[in-house]
């Protein structure tokens, strides 16, 4: 029996239960996670709040709960999104070659040139923010990220002699790439896709944090952890909870992403 | 002896009459630069570079007499010359002054010899000598005006040392100063943080003397406890409001205007926003102004009536904006308002935007519901005067004339009873949701005297102030 | 004065190398062959002490009568190079890409027998010149893709020469090179070995580049040693059946076979293929493949037996 | 070698020429005025106007572009709309706050990155290896702001040893580099712990290669097989982090400088977009754009160095 | 009629420039070669490293258009065809590789792999698969495993199976052998000659062993830097070498019979 490598199981149990929670919170959660009580604010952890309340009497691990949703929602979306249009683009740029090669490139370098943060904050001061944009803009730096990958894994893959096969079978490079190229290429970008989802929920964390992010009334780690960092002295956990969510998550996803490499190494597999 | 002083707000120019940055005020106004009057903590009018002055009896012409005793801090004389020029200068066509408006109503400016300025007015301006002591209305020389903006040169206590943009501004004693016996300390240098929680660190681990504009009332309970620390609460000009848009439905409507006045609970946002460190209002004047009517009991909160009253305006359930600028008290208080319309059966969509896109979107092109916002300048019921161009697309004839009147009116009495009049006429139609004074948050430790506690005008002279 | 007594080396999933027994003796040229997976790389490393760590050993080593059985990597690291040197199959991959040849070789003398720069320059010199590479000393500055194939398999010689050592493991050396190059290189050591009386131990599953170069042979299949001798005897008239399929599906290229009707002759062949280490008979690791399988060679593992030492139930039962 | 310098010099110039382009379009559909944000709302029109005037904000939009560009090209970048002096002085004032942090940084993200990669990848697969890979995870997931506040606290306003931010330049060093070391903390563990991952993982492929094995077979020890074989050629994926790093530190700054109250570029951007100060925004993002590919370049000629077998190839 | 026949082929490779001006260098890989292929024979091509063997093999397969010359398949120039009537032409020629553990994409079961080539032509044809299975030895039970359930010479009857699944006229084997140890590679040579005789296959068979090469050829071509050396009869060559090039191949090859 293959026995699964440490970090992976470790990963997996903080993926799930993060995921579980935000997944619940959909259902359920103790309370309204934006349910103002005012007179009963900064209160002590009870049957009734389990982890207390805030600054504004509203239920902690409600929110907390919400703001996983929050979070793996952006981070799900931002990924897929920016994932698929980089993958596309990586594996269009490895099919063809050349001058289309050269351009993708090129822009993917150029996306690399422009610091995300600067990018984030400014589609806030165009459009406003929001947690699209947010979206949009983490998203923007998996572009050129996710088409780095797949085009060097794809062109890896194109030079492997079942993919000359199929051309001289008569196999059109469409066809190829969505029989072989995609397939043979898939672990590399899932691994990725898991490491940028850590990364992702990072970022939805840090530009929520500067106010980028999600809006109230919507719950989000790094806004409550803005929102309580003046009140480190007066109530820590409020500080301290929300930290830890995203310490959580993002090493949940980090060592899941690792497992998930060391299972699908190559050299690995052979061993095995 | 020195004092290092927290400033949230980091200027970018050091000129006051070029650059409406609050800070600007705050750390130069009479302390660099000086004008004719000078505004002290409780709002009088007293006398600065001009020693005593005369209005004639029909409130048009003003005499100042100035100093003979002042003089510029790169050695050249002061006298009536750069009052001229100041003046000149701030009302010049191309002039970049950014309170332009207090000068509209001057017909001129003549100097009958070098002690002496008189002023002309096209009509008389109630608020006139109180302008004249304003950081717009500083006296600069026409030598040093160019510069001022990096290394400023003025009349005033203190003189400029050095300013490490994005740090810390340092300003030393002015030795000659026709009143340099009364000032108490020998250097002050102002730190630059914005981040509350870098603020609140630098307090706690003692790098400052003194944070006299606290961003983060949450904590002031913990300085008030804590020994080395005292905390001051005073008042400051700004009225926070939850602005409508009485230009577009369904604001345009007073019934929708009223539910809103009614559904939202101002004990609750300051309780929650503010840490119960704010006074409420209930109409646009300070309640520290000797004119104050507390109008707070007007609309009390009553949810279920709110709703009622939407619901008949036929607006319940509907969604609106509530585009909020990126100031504390703004974030903080929308979120509780948003809750409070929320049971009121309105969804208000709360968006936090950046300061440029407010000033786009909201008060230059209206495009918005509701937002919250403070207005800081003193004397500024006039707002609703402005008509329909203003953000605010109130346009009422009636509140027109009236602030007209309020502004020519010469006698303190009467005109402290159209103010009244105002307040309630303001209340009545429910222009905004008028919810509470912007507290001034200030912590010192222990061994500074003499700060102010309020602020009536944007600055805050050091004269007075000592250590030890 | 190398010594290896029924050396095991067993991994989870088998027995990489089973009871392998060789002498080496100062100046013997012994070929070992035998078909990928078959162990002699793993009998090479038990000689160099770099059995995989997750391997375990059983068996025991001698040098020159010190027992090596348990000697720590320290230990080695001193036998190393200086007693045995060991050169690998893939001559570009096996030198540090980024580091002057010249440094490459120096490097051991510098770091074993403390010779300065310019003592373990003037060394390397000779050795280049010693294994026929022309004008050393422009060579010593060159980076080794900037050599041929060749060229690199001599720089690789020389570094295994560098201290003097009794003994060179050279693990398929000119598979990688060309037909003629493989030639030149396999001349090469055969040269090395005789002029400095050193021992050889050449593996390869080529069994000319083996014929030309060794004069004693050990044939390994799937981890044990199955027949040995001197190479002219085990080529000429092999005894176990392995040694004599593997001898009979090598075509010859001086004759392209055909029958009387112009149909081309068929190779003849070992049926089946090498089972994976898992799967691999406990008895003859050559049964299920076997002409002359008898009943207990698939769980009776047969003692090297006759003069060549074949591991055979069938040899052993015909040779008396 | 020269045909390679030329190309990566035309790469460079486009990369720069696109960054100007998207910048000056950007900070143009941006909302807001700069003018209003300077004058504040008391302001009149006619002053604002005045202003507008002032500031060269009436001129066509392609007549400023090239006004700008050309104005760079002879090393002008124009007068800060908000702080009326020429943008060169405003980032020559706070670019040695920003490059101390981000050397600082990459010194001490390079020290422990080195070593904690080393060392896992030679104790591969064993407990050593396991659990620095499981902090430098850690490491990964730790927010730096959050990182920041929870280090003030302790260091600052608990213990006092280290002042909670500020940086009043180098005059005195000893209290520049006190200054320095919580904000270069912060801004290091995360690098470290990517830097450190990145080791690792190429000496492991490194170690895998055969010449490691030569170096065995020559008896050369576990150390200086690491440290003079495995480590050089392990170089070329890691200096590839090291120059997206160095970018890294340079924008990661901005978050950093703000808790800290540094007086560096980041937070000066962050303001000037604030205040719509489009000289000094659109400059500081070019500079930004020039330190990354810059980083880039010197990361390429690196390559060359490490590995001559790309001398051939340029 | 030859099946295949190339006339003068010339390929070349420009070089990395190494100056800023000045035109690259140029690397000839195959320098005018011509050759035929006739019904059920084979044509050897031995050669050293680089000498251009698969450079050729890539023309043949018209994934590489020649700088100069001609290829023709049953008379037609096959790089002078469409992409559509190449495609078309495809199932007639087929192609092994040197490394049976990455010619078949080890995340499809072997018959996907098997039945590629049917698949391009807009067949299925299980039935077809069943037989080629059985045509190179395997079971057609095996069709529902992955290549790395198989040995190195159970891969590479896969892959001749995929390559005669169309029942092509013309198989090219470049190194198809090399990987494989001596007697699978036996194995896979008798494999070979037993479906040429069975389907009058012609066959390019590209070697740098020339002892491999000679077990199988009938024709032979010699190369060297991109040249043709030697070209003609096997027998002919192998016992009359005329160049010291090809009888320090033969020495080579020859010390253990
Ligand atoms: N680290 C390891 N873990 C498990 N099995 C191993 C390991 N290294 C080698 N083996 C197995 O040991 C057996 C013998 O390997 P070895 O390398 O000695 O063969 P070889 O005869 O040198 O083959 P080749 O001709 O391919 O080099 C093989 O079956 C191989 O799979
Ligand atoms: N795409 C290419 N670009 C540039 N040069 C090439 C290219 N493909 C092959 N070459 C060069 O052409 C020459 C012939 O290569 P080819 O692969 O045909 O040789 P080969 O005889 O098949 O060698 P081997 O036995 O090593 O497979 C070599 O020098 C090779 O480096
Ligand atoms: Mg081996
Ligand atoms: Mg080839």
């Amino acid at each position: 029996m293959k026995r699964l490598p440490a970090n992976f199981i470790i990963g997996a149990v903080l993926v799930a239960l993060v995921v579980g929670v935000a997944a619940l919170s959909l259902i359920w959660t103790p309370h309204d996670p934006t349910d103002l009580n005012i007179r009963g604010k900064f209160g002590p952890p009870t049957t009734v709040n389990w982890l207390g309340t805030d600054q504004l009497g509203r239920d902690i691990i409600s929110q907390l709960m919400a703001a996983a949703r929050n979070s793996m929602t952006v981070a799900l979306v931002a990924v897929l999104l920016g994932g698929s249009i980089g993958v596309a683009l990586g594996l269009l740029a490895s099919a063809i070659g050349g001058w289309v090669e050269d351009i993708v490139m090129r822009l993917a370098d150029l996306g690399f040139a422009f610091p995300a943060l600067l990018f984030a904050i400014m589609l806030a001061a165009v459009f406003g923010p929001s947690l699209t944009n947010a979206v949009l803009a983490i998203a923007f730096i998996n572009i050129p990220i996710f088409a780095r990958v797949a085009r060097a894994s794809a062109n890896q893959v194109w030079t492997r002699e079942y993919v000359l096969a199929a051309r001289a079978a008569g196999m059109n490079k469409l066809v190829i790439t969505r029989d072989h190229i995609l397939p043979n290429i898939a672990a590399a970008v899932i691994v990725q896709a898991t490491i940028e989802f850590a990364v992702a929920i990072l970022a939805e964390a840090a530009l929520s944090y500067l106010g980028l992010g999600a809006q109230p009334p919507a719950s989000s780690w790094g806004r409550m952890l803005s929102e309580a960092q003046t009140l480190m002295y007066l109530a820590p956990e409020l500080a301290i909870y929300p930290g830890l969510c995203i310490v959580t998550a993002v090493l949940g996803f980090g060592l899941l992403g690792d497992g998930l490499r060391d299972i699908t190494d190559p050299r690995l597999v052979r061993a095995r | 002896a020195d004092l290092v002083i927290g400033m949230q707000q980091e200027p970018t120019s050091l000129d006051p009459t070029s650059d409406a940055t609050a800070s600007i005020d705050g750390m130069m106004t009479q302390n660099v630069y000086e004008s004719l009057t000078i505004v002290s903590e409780n709002g009088e009018v007293g006398p600065n570079l001009a020693t005593a002055w005369d209005v004639s009896e029909d409130g048009l012409t003003y005499t100042f007499t100035l100093t003979d005793a002042a003089q510029f801090h790169d050695g050249t004389a002061f006298d009536s010359e750069d009052v001229l020029f100041s003046f000149n200068r701030a009302m010049a066509e191309d002039s970049v002054n950014p309170s332009k408006g207090i000068f509209k109503p001057i017909e001129s400016v003549t100097a009958p010899d070098a002690r002496t300025v008189q002023i002309k007015l096209k009509n008389k301006d109630a608020f006139f000598l109180f302008n004249m002591g304003q950081g717009d209305s500083a006296i600069v020389a026409a030598e040093s005006v160019d510069t001022n903006n990096a290394t400023p040169v003025g009349t005033g206590p203190f003189k400029f040392d050095s300013w490490t943009r994005g740090d810390r501004l340092t300003l030393v004693k002015n030795p000659d100063h026709r009143d340099a016996a009364s000032v108490a300390l020998d250097k002050v240098t102002y730190r630059f943080i914005s981040d509350p929680a870098a603020a609140t660190a630098a307090m706690m681990a003692e790098e400052l003397d003194a944070f006299p504009g606290f961003p983060a009332p949450e904590l002031l309970e913990q300085f008030e406890a804590d020994p080395r620390f005292r905390v001051n609460l005073g008042s400051t000009e700004g009225e926070v409001i939850l602005a409508m848009n009485n230009a577009k439905p369904p604001f345009d409507n007073i019934e929708v205007r009223r539910a809103v006045s009614t559904a939202i609970n101002r004990d609750e946002i300051i309780d929650g926003a503010m840490y119960g460190k704010a006074t409420p209002i209930g109409s646009f004047y300070p309640p520290h102004g000797k004119a104050y009517v507390d109008l707070t009991g007007a609309y009390p909160t009553d949810t279920a009536k709110a709703k009622e009253m939407f619901e008949a305006a036929g607006v319940a359930g509907s969604t609106m904006t509530l585009r909020v600028p990126p100031f504390p008290y703004a974030t903080r208080s929308a979120e509780i308002i948003q809750a409070q319309l929320a049971d009121a059966g309105i969804d208000a969509k709360v968006e936090n935007v950046e300061w440029g896109f407010w000033i786009d979107e909201i008060y230059k092109k209206q495009n918005y519901d509701m937002t919250i916002i403070a207005h800081t300048s003193p004397n500024d019921m006039g707002n609703f005067a402005r008509g329909p161009k203003y953000f605010y697309g109130y346009d009422d004839p009636k509140m027109t004339a009236l602030w007209e009147s309020i502004s020519t009116e010469a006698d303190a009495d009467k005109r402290d009873m159209l103010l009244k009049e105002g307040q309630q006429y303001l209340s009545d139609q429910a222009v905004h949701g008028f919810l509470f004074q912007l507290p001034l948050l200030g912590v010192f430790r222990n061994e500074i005297k003499g700060y102010w506690s309020s602020a009536p005008v944007l600055y805050t002279p050091l004269k007075g102030v000592s250590k030890g | 004065m190398f010594e290896m007594h029924n050396m095991t080396v067993r991994f989870a999933i088998g027995e990489a190398l089973r009871d392998a027994s060789l002498r080496i003796a100062a100046g013997d040229r012994i070929g070992i062959v035998g078909e990928s997976g078959s162990g002699k790389s793993m009998l090479a490393a038990c000689l160099m002490g770099m059995v995989p760590e997750s391997a375990e050993l059983s068996g025991s080593l001698t040098i020159d009568g010190s027992d090596m059985t348990d000697a720590s990597e320290e230990t080695w690291q001193t036998i190393r190079a200086r007693r045995a040197a060991m050169i690998f199959q893939e001559p570009m991959s096996a030198l540090n890409p980024l580091r002057r040849v010249g440094d490459t070789v120096a490097e051991p003398m510098r770091v074993h027998l403390g010779l300065s720069k310019t003592q373990a320059r003037a060394r390397v010199v000779e050795l280049f010149e010693e294994v026929g590479i022309p004008d050393p000393v422009a060579r010593l500055r060159m980076f080794p893709h900037e050599l041929s194939g060749g060229q690199r398999q001599r720089v690789l010689i020389a570094l295994s020469l560098a201290c003097d050592p009794e003994l060179l493991i050279a693990d398929e050396p000119t598979t990688a090179l060309d037909a003629n190059v493989a030639l030149k290189i396999t001349d090469l050591l055969v040269h090395l070995s005789q002029t400095r009386n050193m021992a050889l131990v050449f593996i390869s599953h080529d069994l000319a580049a083996v014929a030309r170069a060794t004069t004693d042979i050990a044939v390994m299949y799937g981890g044990d040693i199955v027949e040995r001798g001197k190479t002219t005897e085990v080529l000429r008239d092999p005894v176990h059946p392995y040694t004599q399929g593997l001898l009979a599906a090598r075509p010859d290229p001086r004759a392209i076979p055909r029958d009387a009707d112009g149909r081309r002759r068929r190779l003849p062949t070992i049926p089946g293929t090498v089972p994976p280490l898992p799967a691999m008979p406990q008895g003859c690791r050559f049964a299920g493949r076997c002409a002359v399988e008898r009943s207990e060679c698939a769980s009776i593992k047969p003692m090297p037996a006759g003069p060549r030492l074949a591991t055979c139930h069938a040899v052993l039962r015909d040779t008396p | 070698m020269s045909y390679f310098l030329l190309r990566r010099t035309i790469g460079f110039l486009a990369t720069l020429i696109a960054v100007s382009i998207v910048v000056f379009a950007v900070m143009n559909v941006l909302p807001g005025d700069p003018a209003l944000t300077i004058l504040g709302l008391d302001a009149t029109d006619d002053a604002l106007a005045a202003l507008r005037e002032d500031l060269g904000l009436n001129d066509p939009l392609l007549t400023r572009y090239f006004a700008w560009v050309g104005g760079a090209l002879v090393g002008d970048l124009g007068i800060s709309h908000s702080f009326r002096v020429p943008v060169s002085e405003l980032i020559a004032e706070r670019l040695p706050m920003t490059i101390s942090l981000a050397v600082a940084g990459m010194i001490v993200t390079l020290v422990i990155a080195l070593s904690v990669g080393i060392y896992a990848a030679s104790h591969h697969g064993k407990a050593g290896d396991w659990a620095t890979m499981f902090l430098s995870q850690l490491g990964i997931a730790v927010p730096a702001f959050w990182l920041s506040i929870l280090l003030v606290l302790l260091f600052a306003v608990k213990l006092r040893w280290l002042p909670p931010g500020g940086f009043a330049g180098w005059s005195d060093p000893v209290a520049a580099i006190r200054s320095l070391i919580l904000p270069t903390v912060a801004l290091a563990l995360v690098q470290s712990a990517v830097l450190a991952r990145v080791t690792r993982s190429s000496a492991l492929e490194v170690m895998r290669q055969d010449f490691t094995r030569t170096g065995r077979a020559s008896g050369l020890s576990q150390r200086r097989i690491l440290w003079r074989h495995v480590l050089p050629n392990a170089l070329v994926p890691i200096v590839t982090i090291v120059g997206m790093q160095f970018a890294a530190l340079v924008t990661g700054t901005i978050v950093i400088e703000n808790v800290f109250y540094l007086p560096g570029l980041g937070r000066l951007i962050f303001q000037s977009i604030a205040n719509r100060d489009l000289p000094t925004v659109q400059a500081l993002v070019m500079l930004f754009a020039v330190i990354v590919v810059t980083a880039n370049f010197i990361v390429d000629l690196l390559y060359v160095l490490i590995d001559p077998r790309l001398k051939a190839r340029t | 009629m030859s099946l295949l026949r190339a006339r003068g082929l010339t390929r070349r490779y420009k070089l990395p420039r190494t100056t800023l001006f000045g035109a690259p260098p140029v690397l000839t890989a195959v320098d005018d070669i011509s050759f035929d292929i006739v019904a059920g024979q084979t044509l050897g091509v031995v050669g050293e490293s680089g000498s251009g063997k698969s450079t050729l093999a890539k023309m043949a397969m018209a994934f590489e258009a020649p700088d100069a010359g001609q290829i023709l398949f049953e008379g037609q120039d096959i790089h002078a065809l469409g992409a559509g009537d190449l495609r078309r032409l495809r199932p007639d020629f087929q192609m092994i590789f040197q490394d049976p553990f990455s010619s078949l994409d080890p995340r499809r079961k072997v018959g996907w792999s098997i039945a590629e080539p049917l698949r391009a032509m807009g067949i299925t044809a299980p039935e077809r698969v069943a037989e080629a299975f059985e045509q190179v030895g395997l079971h057609s039970a095996d069709a529902g495993k992955y290549p790395h359930e198989f040995s190195g010479g159970q891969r590479q009857r896969i892959a001749i199976a995929r390559a005669i699944i169309t029942r092509p006229k013309l198989l090219i084997a470049d190194e198809a052998v090399s990987a494989l140890d001596v007697s699978v590679q036996a194995q896979i040579l008798n494999l070979l000659m037993d479906l040429q005789d069975t389907l009058g296959l012609g066959i390019l068979f590209i070697s740098h062993d020339l002892a491999v090469v000679a077990s199988i050829c009938d024709t032979l071509l010699v190369m060297q830097r991109g040249r043709a050396l030697e070209y003609g009869p096997a027998t002919d060559i192998l016992n009359s070498p005329s160049h010291a090039y090809t009888r320090s191949l033969i020495t080579a090859a020859g010390d253990t019979h």
